[in-house]
């Protein structure tokens, strides 16, 4: 027999259960209670067998099943009070199969309206707020789990605030543009300017290489002409 | 009246993901909660249907905001890198709903529906602010009580609980083996 | 090109006090910036001139942003001011927050994290004894390192700090689709 579907998919022995009812299309409300132990005691095995760990909970419904089965497997000399005690477990987990039923079913649904909610974006508070508040009064003792949703929405904002210009720098200006950029730019420059002047907007490394680069072929294009005086290169427009 | 639904919306807006709570509203308006809820049911309706706006009104509890609507989700997706690819497990699901229906609820109550330990659960829940401990339960252990939060209610777009999804009815079985509803 | 209108009003209200600089709308939208300024322009005369509203589009520099009308001041200062009074603003929660879970922390570390000047908010809560000084860090500009005070402990009935609610895991920006728990 093989298993396609592994134990940590399950949100828990009921869940396995349910699973099991659905895929060998048992009556949940009708249940026959040996087919269904005899699945879930195959289950969990095949599951032990792939060395998989597997929570008490799931090895703790496995016990009372196999209490079940092997109830019902002995010679039925035993008192009528075990026979209703029999009754009773089987109706207890039926209708603790269908519980669980339910509210997996409606936290579908509560997704949805989460997922619906999550298309909608809130704002911080605004910080002129802060000028309002009088915080030089005694503080009413607060509950700690405030601080976290303090930090919650720290965090968020931190997430949101990321800077969006990191994401323009990251896609990395080719040297055709910034030898564009450097025309617009030399225009508000004197006449004769120093290679520095050239890389002040420049944010790290590979733009400050580009605007090198830029300038080079500028100069081969001859918009531009240069000297070097002491240490420093200079430019000037031709 | 309608004079004061630009202060309306400008309190809103000021105070941002919080919101502002009905009885906040009635206290600086200086107007009773009863009209003030009539005032608040025209305005949101007004505001809601009005397509040229971004915002939209939401009412969660008994507190007011103001979020954008879903169109300019994508956009505004991708102007900051909204994290909302944020998602519930199946297990925090599962615990919330049963916490919703049947609040107040200890944790044993919790844990018999689903089958298994939700201690680290709850837990997270209550660092989220999805839920909230409401006192004890007056038994051997005095076990806590939770409920779900006005965050929970706005995080799931319910203006009150009595808006959460209908829970599926199955008939439960009966002890002599009939059904009952 | 109207039917941008409530995407941008919802872009400028996610953005809140920051605002969103011209060439970051004119990329997201898509659209070049010299028909965005017209657009703009258009927008938000018409924008200011709607007395129906309590919002007010603003433009310095190149960038752009919503802030409530004058009229609703006075009722949101009241507002914050009776209603929270004993209570921690959110400011004054945040910064005690990041100082509880990253301590011993400097201001520049706090801002970056909350993304607003904390100077004042800082000398408040020494002032209040909810933190202190606890030397200062060695680097450039020697600046002071902050952690939370007995007081604080008291005020949020706290024995110790590990007792703080485990903060939920939170992604990296980068990474998308995950679970939350």
């Amino acid at each position: 027999m093989e298993f396609f579907v592994t134990i940590e998919q399950f949100e828990g022995p009921l869940d396995l259960m349910l699973h099991l009812i659905k895929e060998k299309e048992l009556d949940l409300f009708d249940l026959d209670i040996n087919i269904l132990t005899q699945q879930y005691v195959e289950y969990i095995h095949a599951m032990e067998q792939m060395k998989l760990d597997i929570a008490s909970e799931y090895l703790l419904e496995l016990a009372t099943l196999i209490e079940y089965k092997s109830k019902k497997l002995l010679p039925n000399e035993a008192a009528e009070l075990d026979d209703n005690y029999q009754q009773q477990q089987e109706v207890d987990l039926v209708n603790r199969l269908i519980e669980y039923k339910k509210f997996k079913e409606v936290s579908i649904k509560l997704d949805d309206l989460y997922q619906e909610r999550n298309l909608k974006f809130d704002k911080p508070q605004s910080e002129i707020v802060n000028q309002w508040i009088d915080i030089n009064e005694n503080y009413e003792s607060t509950s700690a789990y405030e601080l976290i949703k303090a930090m919650n929405r720290c965090l968020k904002r931190f997430q949101l605030s990321q800077p969006y210009e990191v994401n323009i720098t990251q896609k990395r200006i080719s040297i055709e543009d910034r030898k564009k950029q450097l025309k617009i730019n030399i225009k508000k420059f004197n006449e004769v300017f120093a290679l520095s002047n050239t890389m002040y907007d420049c944010r790290d490394l590979y733009e400050v290489v580009i605007t090198f680069l830029a300038i080079l072929d500028l100069v081969n294009e001859n918009v531009l002409s240069f000297t070097i005086k002491d240490d420093e290169v200079y430019f000037k427009k031709v | 009246m309608n004079d004061l639904r630009p202060i309306i919306e400008g309190i809103l807006f000021v105070s941002g993901d919080e919101g502002v709570s009905l009885s906040q509203l009635s206290e600086v308006l200086v107007i009773n909660e009863d009209s003030l809820v009539e005032l608040m049911d025209s305005y949101m309706t007004d505001y809601n249907s009005d397509e040229s706006k971004g915002l939209e009104m939401l009412c969660y509890g008994k507190r007011y905001k103001l979020v954008t609507k879903a169109i300019a989700h994508s956009y505004c997706q991708k102007l900051f890198e909204e994290t909302s690819g944020k998602q519930f497990s199946q297990a925090a699901l599962e615990t919330l709903a049963i916490i919703a229906y049947k609040q107040p609820v200890t944790r044993v109550e919790i844990e018999e529906i689903r089958g298994v330990s939700c201690d680290m659960m709850i837990r997270k829940l209550l660092a989220r602010n999805l839920i909230k401990e409401v006192g004890r339960l007056d038994t051997i252990g005095k076990p806590f009580l939770y409920e779900v939060t006005e965050d929970f209610m706005d995080t799931f777009s319910l203006t009150s609980l009595s808006e959460l999804p209908e829970l599926p009815e199955y008939q439960t079985v009966s002890e002599e083996g009939e059904l009952f509803y």
